[in-house]
């Protein structure tokens, strides 16, 4: 993943009508669910545990290993298990910070306007013009990098994209009766704020959330590609993927097996995400005879 | 109602005003940042010489680099460079950092700017045949690639292309700026992931104009769907799609560096990294003075296109 | 005497693999040179039936039976299994049969000219015209449907035009090719009366002119009453009734007919009014002013020049204008979400800020407003029970049997309190916006529009119900609204605007027996009526 | 430089680079280095990549072959006093450089007292021992050390020798664009951060290389070196360990493997903590198990090391030994000294100097872990870590390496046991002595006191040795090369089969 953003127009809330790459979706995202869940209540669970003497056992060759080893002769099965859970986590943790983050920020600017917007204009300029890469290069020269660092960093300066978009939203809504009308009955800008504007952005929020997810995924593992972010021993998809790619003549799994893993997870929020965007196709302009 | 008149040489002047204090906010911030975490990322001198060089050595080579000055004058002296232009000589490398790099802009204005118009251009292109053919198939295959395309890193996927097309088919060059040739592979890597994106945000804005009242009176006139869809839905479909479009290329500026890395390729993300890394002040500052100028400058222009295009945003 | 459109048995359905009908055996025609009235209840298949003639059925519903022809082609024969394909449409489309939809405001592109837009409409059928002759042909097609300085107008998007302006360049465009067949679906429904007769008039000159047959979809009867030769009735997706226009006005045959006459608004005034006297005004609004700044210009926009208004309790007071005369603004005013510039308000008896945010609580209960857009005016994620029992949580008085009191006093019983506004009709939307507004029991209930979006037979109940309330509560009404037979029948008092300034005050029955500004007779000569003067193309049977 | 190149890449330009493909042998070698390069001004720049180029394009006065020998170069002979303060060199006769300046021993002198002229440069740290240089006639020139130093004539194989005038018209900023020297090749075109284009020197006054010209081009991925070696668009490519065994099985490339002069080791700040126990430090060094770290996972190309010093530097001793591996020893140890558990900081770099640093860290992590430390594990950039050891700020062990391009002992010892030293956390007075003692003695005797000092060092458990790796290459199959112990290119010697 390159670092450019990846911001999306305010889409359309629809009804859930069950399509088959919904289907797929969840098929594909549970799967990685499952692993997670699954896999650390099995005897053989020891994502640390070394054994140079076994160190890249290909995969179904060892019942120990049913995956194989990586370098250091650890668990693959296990590690592929822990580090969905790592970058899950920290990912899921991620998107809602900057959900959150983003949606206040985009409803106060698009509530209020004015000053406060321009401000919000100028600090999001800045967040955008100011590589989060070289950021977290510079904070990790002084802090040590871990995870808690890359989810706090990622966690403040991703969240443009979803001030753009409640910024749109809630500068329409402030236009709406139904939004004005809670005024003129005595109620204040809190009441409104509270009633009204969060309850009508939250189902946007949610949607360009679930495209992030794939986004944070791939950035958290960029990160990782260089040196920042989850720190070893504990595993993370882009660190294995990383990993692996030394690998890759010899021992190729070392690196397909969580890519393979991470494409289920995001490849299935994405397609479960795209099941709340897909437009009623065609509209006005589809083909045009009689039939 | 009274027609409103075109913008005057007022609103333009304001508009021009607004934009540069807003540029000019922005430079500030940034270079603001940035002095902060330089200072905050320690003294170079011990990363600039050898293991042997001792402690001593190190802090007459830090004092002489200006940091034994008070911090307030040291951020002043960083304000006057940026005013002059004169960001002083790289550390490491013992050149005018402005020069450094602007010898690494063009490697990495092409790369953006080929990924940018080729992924936009391709965006375009299917974006347009699913809705005219009004496939469902073709939309799925679309979608499905767009998802697996953005399922796997940069750096996985820029390798993988290289052991197919370097060293399977020993088509393309691996690495380097030496040829026409070794501009591909990284600019497949980067327009790939950009067509994905741009693709999903015009197919979303095609579909809803596709909805407009206008379109159907188009129809109804007897116009060609394709008619419509080149003269009157695209021009309006591309609107939202080119303001996304700037953010990301000011960002694409940036934040090549993965690419970079897998391909060898001489840009300014590899450089700021390694110069950030390695507490290369002069190269950080002017580094992120020309992004952020390069963030305000494209986004500048996608709002004048924007106006251009659509007149009505110009009176708000 | 030719046919120009036949429909025989026409059936849509929806797709999908449970099908709706929609529209059931439907079947009309129209003559070369006659115009026909297509009336009936919202919804009950007006527009799908027009669109399946030039193949514009939206996405998810298609004809599944019947005919349709255009001009001795048949483009659709269910049973013998005809159907034009997109070639033979485009080539009809525009040229035999052209359209004026209802929204003008949507109906144009936004980001070009209008000239240009007319120009490609020209161009369509007539490729061979050099594009510096089509344009000019635009410019004349919209001379010709009276649009001033076209020339200069053409090079304006369509954002730079008024609503009126616009549905002329939707006509220019229509006529463009001299079509057989014009087919009008709600052309004026978005434009006050005085537009609204204009509109119509340029229709007949232009039938006058080629000669074409006109299809007419509108909820108002007097439009038809005035523009039409034959009528037909839908309801429910059938056709109840078809006839000669006046016939059938005259003497419906249908009971479904007889009750769209019934609701429609009486020409008279209210017998007893309800002020009462001894209490405390209203609303007394002295010399209001109303600015809008807007970019780029020094001075701002004046909407509401020196407006006075008093509204004693119990009284309803009318504001008619044409679109754009501060009517809105004179409320936004009084209610303080729009802040007058100068002025006083005062409101039951106590004077208030002129900003919504300066007033207290018990300010802001006092005047209470229903808004002119039913659609925007309710929150779509609240049922119907939270959002009237919003305003009584915001003052902590909530109570349950309060809030069913306040349904029940609309006419909404219990089954709708669960209910979306999703869910609602736009008369039951407008009556939950009234139950609302009551809710805190305001002394000055602000109307703005609150039927213009509703078909006679609902618009009839909700102004029942306002009557009713008023007597019941000595409410004051300040009632906004371009429907002069609505404004008749309620008002006990009309204001006339015209560009932000009052040009007459009077009494109600005044203004309709003797009204004095030559504004407010232009627009009371607007009015169509079920006896109004025909308006018509050349005689159709000649 | 700079202008015509932004033209020619403002205008999409590109040179046409790329292999001769043609039939005959190739002459051209492209050769990837790991790290960009820094000023190509010989006086100031000393960082050890940039001695690939300056190896090519300057002569120094000695040089240090393949094997780690001393060779002359510029210098024919060099000869000291009896106290070994006072080293006269011989200069080669005729020597020109590539603008026809001659090279004598002004320019030698020049060169040195330039370098000894600014403290804060980067070769200032090499000549420490240095109290002045003099040209004593054309071609002598004598340097005065400060106090006895017996491997003095390696620490000027590091040093290039510009020519003075030339050097002086052009000024040090435009003599690093356009650099000049007497060496077998010249520069052609320097693209800074990009590639370094050499061409030979027909006129070199030795003996001519084989190979016409060289380009050197950072390239900073692993991955990125070996799949440019195997898609052809690099001949030779330092590679990790990992990869030697995929690229050997490939026909369009080779594999050399070198031992390299260096040592990965662990450093121990002994003088905090549970870590001032020499108990403790003692099992820390019988914990891990260091032949599992070379056969395991670096699959065999690396070497355990008993001392501080590779076999390839001047110094080693093989009678120096470490205890081993003895993890129930250690879990003794720990007993003994009464070890609770308190966690043990474990610094080390993520990426840089040690290949596969985060696997070997995790190693020691779990070695460690296993006979009953608590080790903190931490990360950090290269350049944070050394800063971080630099700035003494190692709090408990951390992982480092230490590769003398000398090929000499004294630079090493005098970081890691004199007081000035980086790594010397221990600041033991008897290695202070020992170290500096070294100097002052020749042959034999010499190194015994190296092999005292080592001897003590792991006695002390100040530092653990770890293992000497291997420089691994892949390259054109049809190479003809000997890789350096210190990993830096010389393709003087170079030709294609
Ligand atoms: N795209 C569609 N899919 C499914 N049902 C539709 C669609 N468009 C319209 N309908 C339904 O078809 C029926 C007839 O709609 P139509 O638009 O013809 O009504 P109408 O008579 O024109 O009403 P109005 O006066 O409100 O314009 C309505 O019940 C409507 O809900
Ligand atoms: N927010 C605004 N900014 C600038 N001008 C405005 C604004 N709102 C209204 N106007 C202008 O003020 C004038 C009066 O508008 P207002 O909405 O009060 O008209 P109205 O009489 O309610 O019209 P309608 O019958 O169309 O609702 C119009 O010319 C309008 O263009
Ligand atoms: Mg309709
Ligand atoms: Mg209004």
């Amino acid at each position: 993943m390159t670092t450019s953003l990846t911001l999306a127009t305010a889409p359309v809330v629809r009804r859930w009508r069950p399509r088959p790459g919904a289907a797929v979706g969840a098929l594909m995202l549970g799967t990685v669910l499952l692993l997670t869940a699954i896999v650390p209540l099995l005897p053989g669970f020891d994502p640390m545990g070394q054994d140079l003497r076994a160190a890249l056992r290909p995969p179904f060759a060892d019942p120990a290993h049913p995956l194989g080893t990586d370098a250091l002769g650890r668990d693959l099965l296990s590690r592929l298990a822990l580090a969905s859970a790592v970058t899950l986590g920290m990912t899921v943790v991620i998107v809602i910070m900057n959900a959150v983050l983003g949606s206040l920020i985009g409803i106060l600017a698009g509530y209020y306007g004015g000053r406060l917007e321009a401000l919000i204009t100028l600090v999001s300029n800045v967040t955008l013009a100011m590589p989060v890469v070289l950021l977290l290069i510079a904070i990790c020269a002084v802090l040590r990098p871990s995870a808690g660092l890359t989810i706090l960093v990622l966690g403040c300066t991703w969240w443009v994209g979803y001030a753009r978009v409640t910024r749109n939203i809630a500068a329409a809504l402030r236009r709406q009766d139904f939004v004005v009308s809670p005024l003129t009955q005595g109620g204040d800008s809190v009441w409104v704020l509270t009633r009204h504007i969060v309850p009508n952005v939250w189902p946007h929020t949610l949607i360009i959330a679930a495209t992030d997810v794939a986004t944070i995924v791939l950035i958290t593992s960029s990160l990782e590609y260089l040196g920042l972010g989850v720190q070893p021993p504990v595993p993370s998809w882009g660190s294995m993927i990383f990993d692996g790619q030394r690998h890759l003549a010899g021992d190729p799994w070392l690196a397909l097996l969580p890519g393979l893993v991470m494409l289920l997870a995001v490849g299935g929020v994405q397609f479960l995400s795209q099941q709340f965007t897909a437009e009623t196709r065609g509209g006005l302009l589809r083909k045009g005879g009689m039939r | 109602m009274p027609g409103r008149p075109s913008p005057s040489v007022i609103d333009v002047l304001l508009f021009i005003a607004r934009r540069l204090a807003l540029a000019v906010a922005t430079v500030l911030a940034v270079v603001t940042i940035a002095f902060v975490l330089g200072r905050a990322t320690g003294e170079p001198g011990a990363l600039l010489l050898p293991d042997n060089a001792t402690q001593a050595d190190v802090q007459a080579l830090n004092s002489s680099l200006g940091f034994d000055r008070p911090l307030l004058v040291q951020y002043l002296d960083t304000l006057v460079g940026l005013v002059t232009g004169d960001f002083g000589d790289s550390y490491r490398l013992r050149e005018s950092a402005l020069g450094l790099v602007l010898q690494r802009v063009p490697a990495t204005i092409e790369l953006a700017f080929w990924a940018f118009l080729i992924g936009l251009a391709l965006a375009v292109v299917a974006a347009l045949t699913i809705q005219l053919t009004g496939s469902r198939v073709l939309r799925a295959i679309v979608g499905w690639a767009g998802a697996i395309r953005q399922s796997v890193p940069d750096f996985f996927f820029a390798l993988l292309l290289v052991l197919v097309f370097s060293v399977l088919l020993g088509a393309l060059p691996s690495l380097g700026r030496t040829s026409y040739a070794s501009l591909v592979l990284p600019v497949a890597t980067l327009a790939t992931g950009q067509f994905v994106m741009y693709l999903r945000l015009l197919d979303a804005a095609l579909s809803e104009q596709a909805g407009q009242d206008y379109v159907r009176t188009a129809i109804a006139q007897g116009q060609r769907r394709s008619t419509v869809l080149f003269t009157r839905m695209l021009p309006n479909a591309i609107v939202p799609v080119l303001g996304m479009a700037g953010l990301n290329l000011g960002g694409l500026l940036g934040g090549t560096v993965v690419v970079e890395v897998v391909f060898a390729w001489p840009g300014l993300g590899k450089l700021l990294t390694d110069a950030v890394s390695q507490r290369d002040f002069p190269i950080v500052q002017a580094g992120l003075v020309f992004v952020a100028l390069a963030f305000v400058i494209v986004n500048t222009a996608v709002d004048v296109l924007v106006r251009r295009i659509d007149t009505r945003t110009a009176a708000a | 005497m030719s046919t120009v459109l036949r429909i025989e048995n026409l059936r849509i359905e929806t797709d999908g693999d449970t099908p709706r009908t929609l529209v059931d055996g439907v079947s009309l025609q129209v003559d070369r040179g006659e115009s026909l009235g297509v009336v009936g209840e919202s919804g009950s298949g007006k527009s799908l039936t027009v669109l399946a003639a030039l193949g514009l059925l939206p996405v998810g519903t298609r004809v599944t039976g019947g005919r349709i022809v255009i001009d001795d082609r048949v483009l659709v024969d269910v049973e013998a299994d005809v159907w034009a394909g997109e070639r033979e449409l485009r080539a009809l489309r525009g040229r035999t049969a052209a359209m004026v939809f209802q929204d003008p405001m949507s109906s144009l592109d936004p980001l070009r000219a209008v000239g240009a837009q007319v120009a490609s409409a020209v161009r369509v059928h007539a490729p061979r015209l050099s594009r510096r002759a089509a344009r000019e042909r635009a410019i004349d097609l919209l001379t010709s449907v009276g649009v001033r300085d076209a020339a200069e107008r053409a090079a304006t998007r369509p954002h730079q035009w008024s609503g009126g302006m616009r549905q002329r360049a939707m006509i220019a465009m229509a006529i463009a090719h001299d079509p057989l067949l014009l087919i009008a679906d709600e052309p004026t429904t978005a434009l006050d009366v005085t537009v609204q007769a204009q509109v119509m008039d340029l229709l007949a000159e232009v039938r006058d002119r080629t000669g074409s047959a006109l299809v007419l979809i509108t909820h108002d009867l007097g439009l038809v009453a005035e523009n039409s030769d034959r009528l037909t009735v839908m309801h429910h997706g059938r056709v109840v009734e078809t006839g000669a226009t006046r016939a059938v006005l005259a003497a419906p045959a249908e009971d479904y007919t007889r009750r769209l006459m019934a609701a429609m608004p009486a020409e008279q005034e209210r017998a007893t009014p309800a002020v009462r006297t001894g209490e405390a005004d209203a609303l007394v609004a002295e010399n209001i002013v109303v600015d809008y700044r807007v970019s780029g210009r020094k001075t701002p926009v004046r909407a509401v020049d020196g407006v006075s208004v008093r509204i004693a309790a119990g009284e309803t007071v009318a504001v008619v204008g044409e679109s754009g005369c501060g009517k809105s603004s004179l409320a936004k005013a009084v209610l303080g979400i729009q802040p007058a510039a100068a002025g006083t308000v005062v409101v039951g008896g106590v004077p208030v800020r002129s900003e919504l945010a300066a007033r207290t609580a018990a300010e802001r209960e006092l005047a209470q407003i229903v808004f002119q857009d039913p659609y925007s005016a309710l929150d779509p994620r609240l049922t119907v029970h939270e959002l009237v029992a919003e305003p009584l949580r915001i003052r902590r008085a909530y109570n349950r049997a309060t809030v069913g009191t306040l349904l029940a006093d609309v006419g909404l019983d219990e089954s709708y309190a669960k209910r979306l506004p999703g869910q609602l009709s736009g008369g039951q939307r407008q009556r939950v916006g009234i139950a609302r507004a009551l809710a805190l029991r305001p002394r000055l209930l602000v109307l703005d529009e609150p039927v213009s979006a509703l078909d006679v037979s609902i618009q009839a109940q909700v102004l029942t119900l306002l009557d009713t309330l008023q007597r019941e509560h000595g409410l004051g009404y300040l009632f906004i609204s371009h429907d002069l037979g609505v404004v008749r029948s309620i008002a006990d008092r009309v204001i006339v605007m015209q560009h932000g300034r009052v040009v007459e005050e009077a009494p109600t029955a005044q203004i309709f027996s003797d009204p004095q500004h030559p504004f407010t007779r232009q627009l009371l000569a607007a009015v169509p009526r079920l006896d109004g003067p025909r308006r018509t193309a050349r005689p159709a049977a000649a | 430089a700079t202008g015509t190149l932004l033209l020619s890449g403002c205008a999409g330009g590109f040179d046409e680079g790329g292999d001769a493909g043609s039939g005959d042998t190739p002459t051209r070698i492209v050769a990837a280095i790991p790290t960009d390069p820094t000023s190509m001004d010989p006086i100031k720049s000393g960082a050890l990549v940039v001695l690939s180029v300056f190896f090519h394009t300057f002569d120094q006065l000695v040089t240090i072959t393949a094997d780690g020998e001393l060779a002359p170069k510029l210098a024919t002979e060099w000869t000291p006093n009896d106290d070994l303060t006072q080293w006269d060199f011989t200069l080669q006769e005729g020597v020109t450089a590539s603008n026809g300046e001659a090279i004598t021993a002004e320019d030698v002198a020049f060169s040195y007292q330039t370098i000894l002229a600014d403290p804060t440069g980067e070769n200032f740290a090499y000549l420490s021992s240095v109290a002045s240089v003099e040209a004593v006639d054309d071609l002598t020139v004598r340097f005065i050390l400060k106090s006895p130093f017996s491997a003095f004539p390696r620490n000027t194989s590091l040093i290039s020798i510009v020519p003075a005038d030339t050097y002086q018209e052009m000024g040090a900023d435009a003599f690093a664009q356009a650099p000049i020297g007497s060496g077998p090749y010249v520069f052609d075109k320097i693209q800074t951060g990009v590639s370094y284009d050499l061409v030979r020197n027909d006129d070199y006054w030795g003996a001519a290389p084989a190979i016409e010209s060289i380009s050197l081009q950072p390239v900073s991925s692993d991955e990125s070196r070996v799949n440019g070696v195997l898609s052809g668009s690099l001949d030779v490519a330092p590679i990790g360990p990992t990869q030697v065994e995929s690229v050997e099985s490939q026909d369009s490339a080779q594999v050399f493997s070198a031992l390299s002069n260096g040592v990965v080791f662990l450093g121990v700040n002994s003088t905090s903590g549970v870590l001032t126990d020499a108990r403790i430090r003692e099992a820390i060094g019988l914990a891990i198990d260091k032949e599992a770290i070379t056969e395991g996972l670096l699959s065999g190309l690396a070497e355990p090391a008993s001392t501080t010093l590779a076999p390839a530097v001047e110094g080693y001793s093989d009678e120096v030994t470490d205890p081993g591996y003895d993890p129930d020893r250690a879990r003794e140890l720990l007993a003994e000294a009464g070890y609770a558990g308190e966690p043990i900081p474990f610094d080390y770099a993520t990426d840089g100097r040690i290949p596969l640093s985060a696997d070997v860290a995790q190693t020691i992590q779990a070695s460690l872990e296993d006979v009953g430390f608590t080790v903190d594990l931490r990360g950090a950039d290269q350049q944070a870590h050394t800063l971080k050891v630099r700035g003494r700020e190692m709090e408990g062990i951390y992982l480092n390496t230490w590769a003398p391009s000398t090929v000499d002992g004294d630079l090493p010892l005098t970081d890691l046991y004199e007081p000035a030293g980086n790594n010397n956390y221990a600041q033991d007075p008897r290695t202070a002595e020992l170290a500096a003692e070294q100097r002052g003695v020749e042959g034999e005797s010499r190194l015994d006191v190296f092999t005292e000092l080592l001897s003590y060092s792991n006695e002390q458990g100040y530092y653990v040795p770890l293992y000497v790796p291997m420089n691994n290459y892949a390259a054109d199959p049809d190479l003809d090369w000997t890789p350096r112990a210190d990993g830096l290119f010389d393709f003087t010697q170079t030709s294609f089969k």
